[in-house]
């Protein structure tokens, strides 16, 4: 069976799906930020692919690029809060971090 | 069986299962060394569809950059000897339950959806095309790209800073 | 000669408009209001009709008509045009020099007589005002200008009786003849509507043709013609509209005799003789019988009246029923003949009344006067002159022109028989009735003793500028001016000119006198002639001695008659309650419903507005109410159950992002399948 | 379609929104410069004038216009509000779209004079005089608007905008019970326009333009049959339907008529107005609901004008007599003129219900010539009022002598009003009777309602008995004769008034062939 489109769309949902599962179910803020980029690299996967299969031509990659630097500046952000959250939390741990509830 | 095939299946498998691990490791430590694999198959799909920057780029940015900077933060907030085991999450049947139904739910959709595919026209010169795609169709978003790294740059800083009062 | 047909009567007509604003905008600056120009203007008016008249005699009849304006083609009458202009006829003519005449008169008669008085000026100027619109109304070949200068000799009337309106007596009694002549003139509106909605043109020529085309036939043109009738009624004061006439004569003396006596009123006589040839035979009767019964009850007022304005009002009053009933019998030119003589001696009569009241300082009561002979001899003799005119005693125009009417109404008579026979009878009864109470007034007022030594003593003769004109007018009333021959005018100048023209229905209609070929009505006439003129010299005889008999031998004790046959005496001296029964009837009523729709309005409809305000005010009080209670239960209860419901899902706001990304994701996941069922 | 430019501006644009721009100039003048804003406005209003002028010399009698496009004058049509298409609606257009033809050209004009001599008059006013003239000119912008607007959305906006400074103007410089009159006059007229929205509504879901297909607000185009596919809600088939909107915009503009019985906020409204506004309330804004009769009843729905002119004659004709009989009942000067109004415009509106060329010509004539005699009408009770404060007629008497100037004027007015001949009210009531004799269906009703022509006399007389004669009471020893300014204010109109009487054809040749056109197209002649 020749490898197509729906390869790659599939095997972006099954990323898809781990990296959201290890947004909402982990508690480690630094391994939600891994999920985050798991999700990213899925849709990254996802707008290459049509871009090969869709006779998109170079916009599809052109758009991955722009998520990428997305990624990194997320990335960068993210950490910082994390770093933040340590300082003020002494954890990393984002239940902790509920002080929005009451 | 063509090698692309193959090599696709290799591929995929590296990354679904260094995800899991990522996802189900619980040292954070050992998620980090996961994704880097993930990441590394990744930048291989890519390679495989043809889109040779996009894969270098992969590899550039995100297991020479956000990589290290993940491994970094990990560092600086944990105790590599007293690893933290508590995964005793309440959450872990929902999300099971929900991530599982979404990616059913996708694969059903890709599934039944039927795709317009038009193979793109064959060409070497990616590099060239998305250049002056970048400059001149998304110079606009290529420019505020700019400035969300700067500001990102700038932000991090500040957060990352001790606030000594 | 073509100048003096063509332009020369809008000269004439503008002339007085020219003397009106003068007057009216430069009054105050020129010496002595503009008196003398205003008078100079109307002499040389009087030249130009004059003129008018004698290039008439030699050219005939001209007409000039001009577009006034026009509402384009249309689907209801085609080519829509209004036409404006004059035409020269006999009776246009001659009316022209009538009211030139009696209107220059008047105003060098009225120099005198209203010096002193505050509106001098604007007097002076209402009179030019009356006479351009006067001279308009006989001048114009349209009916609607018609109408037009009839509304504005009505204004001028209004105007000129309310001329003293400091007085409660003169505004009154200008407002009575506005609206009753308002009530005349809706009927001759009425009738122009007709003429326009069946013939389409409004000018006199084109309403002739298009009756003798039979576009207006039946008993609609009988209805036009009974319509425009009312507007004479209205002016020329016929019953039942003849109340006005009496009360205007609260306007100053002069006026009376040019409005009031010689002129506008007769312009109803004018109209109905413009109008005569399309006057269908039972139009014509109806006219007659107005006509007759207008005289007689006048007359039959006139006998006890004690004003002496009051009397010769009513001798107006009756001997323009004179005039209506003639051209209702058929005598056309006779009537219009009787207009003009008419014109003359009671202008004469009145301005002797203006001269004997200017005399004594404004008394009007003849019981208060007697044996002013002496003291005002010219006065006395012009009287004299038209007060033997008005009686028809031979050798006066008066005799000339009611002797024909008479023998008219006998001709009638002849012709029609049956009921028709009241008219003769009335109309002869109403001659002795004219000349007795003539002579009673002229008996009273000259002759006897003095009953008010006082003012006798202070009596004197009017100046020359009052005489003048009194002399003027008695002069005119002699036969000489219109007919050589003292029996009979039908040769003299005046109806040979005005020939009586063959009714448009001829032979159409009926088996009414005027409907008959014209010299058969001629021949019955001519049998008439010499009966009627024995007879009305007999009654008029008989009037002139028993006026006498009771006043001037007094064999007969008046005041003892009067209250013999007192129910008869107040009945008449009461002016029939014409006056009592309209303000009861139609007064009172109007007057009633005004007031009661002005109640209606403010009560009930606008009550009914504020009636709805009010109420939903209530409503919305109770709507409040409701709402609070209510409506804002609803609400509340919402807010509660929504609190409620709150405090179960506020379990889910954990304040933690991923518990609310999985429940995106749940949310994603429903999305899914409702769009995917649904 | 004659196009007329000024600065690259439609001269209808310029007469519709220099009041605007007057309103704009005064906003911006400072404290210091208070004593000339009457005479900016002034100026403003008298560049109406002008311009009316200018639009009469180059305006063309022979176009007909009313359902023709062609026809039109200074036309201007621009797109307004175009939104796109979105699921639930087609496209929505709305045009900028003005322009006159002969049934709206006497309006104009008559707007442009009032205006003017309103602002004359509104020198009296004392209190907050800028506040009193930005309303004044915004009126004026809506009252000019509704007469040259040709889109029905449009008419309604300006119809709508008048509606404003008319209450302020009435609930801020009005008499004692301002607020109570202002209050009603803006519910009632309120109420009327939610009727004419209502049909407007209607209309534009009803009609598809045969050459866009879309629903349309342009006037011309919804006369066309074409225009209102037969079975649509307004279409052909429904006559029902037809009826009850023509019934519907009936009461709508019938409010400002005002039609009996919708008529009591007007003699309110007037007593309580300035003497400017009621200037304007008579002289223009009661011509609006006439006109929007022609324009928009009459034209969109020719059926429902012959199914119904028994009944508009009719209260035409209570409006006439009812009207003359509550006048002669009142014992306030203004009231009675307020009254009188109301029985005047019952002529208008029994013209208009005779649908024959004659009576409609008459209506407008009638239109413009009460708007001129009741402007003068009303500042003559101004010119009193401000002297002796009081308006009851049974207070006055004798003043012919005191205020001779004013007496000319007022009795030059009075006769006007009562339809003497030789001014111009008689003309336009003769039309306005032939008309309604011509009918036949309304004949009788015509006949009837000459019994206005005596009531009018009747109650017009007695008002001049009891101001001008008899002797002048002491306390009036006093009063003076009526100023420059007034006399500006009101001789101009009766020169027109007079000028008019004898040389009617100036202003009818303005409106016969329009009028002849509307009423073939109301019985369907072509």
């Amino acid at each position: 069976m020749e490898i197509g489109l729906t390869h790659y769309l599939v095997l972006g949902a099954v990323l898809f799906g781990l990296g959201l599962f290890a947004m909402i179910s982990r508690r480690n803020a630094i391994l939600v930020l891994m999920g985050i980029e798991l999700i990213l690299n899925a849709a990254n996967i996802n707008l290459v692919a049509f871009a090969r299969y869709n006779g998109l031509g170079v916009d599809g990659q052109v758009i991955s690029i722009f998520v990428i630097i997305l990624a990194v500046a997320e990335a960068a952000i993210a950490l910082g809060i994390v770093l933040n959250l340590y300082n003020n939390f002494a954890t990393v741990d984002i239940d902790e971090a509920n002080t929005m509830k009451d | 069986m063509p090698y692309t095939t193959i090599l696709f299946y290799v591929l995929a498998f590296i990354i679904v299962a260094s995800a899991v691990l990522v996802v189900f490791n619980k040292n954070v430590i050992h998620s980090a060394f996961a994704l880097f694999f993930t990441l590394f198959a990744v930048s291989g799909i890519y390679v495989l569809l043809r889109a040779d920057f996009i894969a270098i780029t992969q590899i550039m940015v995100y297991v020479g950059g956000i990589l290290i900077l993940l491994i970094f933060g990990v560092m600086l907030t944990t105790k590599i000897t007293d690893v933290e085991l508590k995964t005793k999450n309440l959450n872990v049947v929902p999300s099971v339950i929900f991530s599982l139904g979404i990616v059913i739910i996708l694969i059903f959709v890709i599934l039944s959806t039927k795709w317009n595919i038009r193979m793109a026209p064959e060409s070497e010169e990616t590099v060239s095309q998305i250049g002056k795609a970048l400059l001149t169709t998304y110079l606009l978003p290529f420019e505020i790209a700019s400035v969300v790294l700067l500001v990102a740059l700038i932000g991090s800083a500040m957060f990352a800073r001790k606030i000594k009062d | 000669m073509e100048f003096a047909l063509q332009k020369l009567p809008l000269v004439v007509l503008l002339i007085p408009m020219f003397s009106f604003l003068v007057l009216a905008f430069f009054g105050n600056k020129l010496p002595r209001g503009g008196d003398w120009l205003a008078t100079t203007l109307l002499f040389l008016n009087l030249a130009l009709s004059g003129f008018i008249l004698f290039v008439f005699g030699m050219t005939g009849r001209y007409e000039l008509n001009l577009e006034w304006f026009n509402l384009g083609n249309n689907s209801f009458f085609g080519m829509q045009k209004f036409f404006a202009g004059f035409q020269i006829d006999a009776l246009t003519a001659v009316m022209l020099v009538v009211v030139n005449a009696i209107s220059s008169f008047v105003h060098l008669f009225s120099v005198k007589y209203m010096e002193g008085d505050a509106k001098y000026k604007k007097y002076f100027s209402y009179l030019g005002l009356f006479t351009f619109s006067m001279l308009g109304l006989v001048l114009t070949n349209n009916i609607l200008l018609m109408y037009v200068f009839w509304e504005l000799v009505g204004l001028c009337s209004y105007l000129l009786i309310g001329f003293w309106y400091e007085n409660k007596a003169p505004q009154e009694a200008a407002k009575k003849a506005f609206i009753v002549n308002r009530v005349g003139d809706v009927g001759f509106f009425l009738g122009i509507s007709v003429l326009f909605l069946t013939i389409g043109s409004l000018t006199f020529s084109d309403i002739f043709a298009g009756v003798e085309a039979g576009k207006l036939a039946g008993g609609t043109l009988t209805a036009a013609g009974i319509l425009l009738f009312c507007g004479a009624v209205g002016k020329s004061a016929q019953f039942p509209l003849h109340v006005w006439l009496p009360d205007a004569m609260e306007g100053p003396t002069p006026v009376s005799a040019l409005i009031h006596a010689a002129t506008m009123v007769a312009a109803g006589v004018y109209l109905v003789a413009r109008i005569f040839v399309i006057l269908s035979a039972d139009a014509l009767t109806v006219i007659t019988f107005i006509g007759v019964i207008t005289a007689f009850i006048s007359a039959t007022i006139a006998l006890t009246q004690n004003d002496i304005k009051k009397v010769l009002a009513y001798s107006t009053i009756s001997q323009l029923g004179y005039m209506i009933m003639a051209i209702g019998v058929g005598a056309y030119s006779f009537g219009f003949f009787h207009l003009v003589t008419h014109a003359f001696f009671k202008a004469c009569l009145f301005l002797t009344a203006g001269s004997v009241i200017y005399g004594m300082h404004h008394v009007q009561d003849i019981r208060e006067m007697g044996g002013l002979r002496k003291k005002m001899p010219i006065t006395f003799y012009t009287f004299l002159m038209a007060t033997l005119a008005i009686s028809g005693v031979p050798l006066t125009s008066g005799f000339l022109s009611k002797d024909a009417i008479l023998a008219s109404t006998l001709a009638f008579a002849d012709i029609n028989g049956g009921i028709t026979i009241l008219v003769p009878i009335l109309a002869f009864g109403v001659a002795g009735l004219t000349a007795f109470y003539m002579f009673r007034l002229l008996i009273i007022t000259f002759l006897g003793e003095p009953k008010n030594k006082e003012k006798y003593e202070h009596c004197h003769e009017s100046p020359v500028q009052m005489t003048l004109p009194l002399i003027l007018l008695a002069v005119l009333s002699f036969f000489g001016f219109f007919s050589l021959n003292p029996l009979s005018a039908d040769h003299g100048w005046f109806l040979t000119m005005v020939k009586m023209p063959e009714s448009l229905l001829a032979g159409t209609q009926g088996a009414m006198y005027h409907i008959l070929p014209l010299e058969e009505f001629e021949e019955h006439l001519h049998h008439a002639h010499g009966t009627a003129m024995i007879l009305s010299l007999v009654i008029s005889g008989l009037g002139i001695l028993t006026a006498y008999l009771f006043y001037y031998w007094e064999k007969i004790n008046a005041d003892k008659l009067a209250e013999a046959i007192k129910p008869l005496y107040n009945f008449s001296l009461n002016k029939w309650y014409f006056d009592e029964l309209y303000d009861k009837t139609a007064v009172a009523f109007t007057m009633g419903i005004s007031k009661l729709s002005g109640w209606i309005d403010a009560k009930i409809v606008d009550g009914i507005v504020n009636g709805s305000a009010t109420f939903t005010r209530g409503i919305s009080k109770y709507s409040g109410l409701f709402d609070n209670i209510f409506v804002d239960g609803i609400v509340n209860l919402t807010g509660g159950l929504v609190g409620a419901f709150g405090l179960i899902f506020r379990k889910f706001q954990t304040g933690k992002i991923q518990t609310y990304i999985a429940f995106l994701v749940f949310g994603i996941i429903v999305l899914y399948f409702v769009f995917r069922v649904f | 379609m004659i196009e007329f430019k000024l600065l690259g501006i439609g001269i209808l644009s310029w007469m519709t929104f220099l009041p605007v721009l007057g309103m704009i100039v005064l906003l911006f003048m400072p404290r210091s410069a208070e004593k000339y804003i009457k005479y900016v406005a002034v100026g403003f209003t008298a560049l109406l004038v002008v311009l009316a002028a200018v639009m009469l010399s180059v305006y063309d009698p022979s176009k007909a216009g009313v359902n023709t496009l062609s026809g039109f004058q200074f036309v201007e049509k621009l797109t307004w509000i175009d939104i796109p298409a979105y699921l639930w609606d087609g496209r929505i257009k709305i045009e900028y779209f003005l322009g006159v033809d002969g049934i709206s050209f006497p309006m104009v004009l008559l707007t442009a004079l009032i205006s003017f001599i309103g602002a004359i008059v509104s020198f009296s006013i004392k209190r907050n005089e800028k506040g009193y003239y930005v309303m004044y000119l915004f009126l004026v912008t809506g009252m000019m608007g509704a007469f040259v607007a040709l889109d029905f959305f449009l008419f309604f906006v300006f119809w709508e905008i008048m509606l404003l400074p008319m209450y302020f103007l009435i609930g801020i410089w009005g008499g004692e019970r301002r607020e109570y009159a202002a209050i009603k006059f803006f519910l009632y007229t309120f109420f009327g326009s939610a009727f004419i929205l209502l049909v407007m509504i209607g209309l534009y879901f009803s009609s598809k333009d045969p050459e866009t297909g879309l629903h349309t607000f342009n006037m011309i185009t919804l006369m066309d049959p074409r225009t209102i596919p037969a079975d649509s809600l307004l279409g052909a088939l429904n006559v029902t339907w037809r009826l009850i909107a023509f019934v519907s915009l009936f009461i709508g503009f019938a409010i400002k008529v005002p039609a009996f019985p919708f008529h009591t906020w007007l003699p309110d409204a007037h007593v309580e107005a300035p003497t400017a506004i009621s200037v304007i309330l008579a002289g223009v804004l009661l011509k609006m609901g006439t006109y929007g009769m022609l324009r928009i009843s009459w034209s969109i729905f020719p059926d429902g004008a012959r199914y119904f002119m028994v009944p508009i004659a009719i209260i035409a004709a209570i409006n006439v007599i009812y009207g003359a009989l509550c006048a002669m009942a009142q014992k306030d000067f203004k009231k009675l003129i307020a009254y009188s109004s109301i029985s005047h415009m019952g002529y208008v509106m029994l013209g208009m219900a005779s649908l024959t060329t004659i009576g409609i010509n008459g209506a407008i004539f009638q239109m413009f010539n009460h708007g001129t005699i009741t402007a003068v009408l009303f500042t003559s009770v101004g010119v009193i009022y401000d002297r002796a404060h009081t308006r009851g007629l049974n207070d006055f008497g004798g003043l012919a002598n005191k205020m001779p100037k004013y007496f000319a004027v007022l009795m030059v007015a009075f006769f006007a009003s009562i339809g003497l001949p030789g001014l111009s009210a008689f003309i336009s009531e003769t039309f306005v009777f032939l008309g309604g004799f011509k009918n036949e269906f309304i004949r009788t009703v015509a006949i009837i309602s000459t019994l206005g022509i005596i009531l009018n006399a009747a109650y017009i007389l007695w008002t001049i008995q009891r101001l001008f004669f008899g002797t002048l009471p002491e306390k009036w020893n006093e009063l003076t004769d009526i100023n420059p300014r007034e006399l500006i204010s009101t001789v101009p109109l009766l020169i027109i008034v007079i000028a008019l009487g004898i040389f009617p054809s100036y202003m009818l040749n303005l409106m016969t062939t329009s009028v002849n056109t509307l009423v073939n197209f109301i019985w369907g002649i072509n």
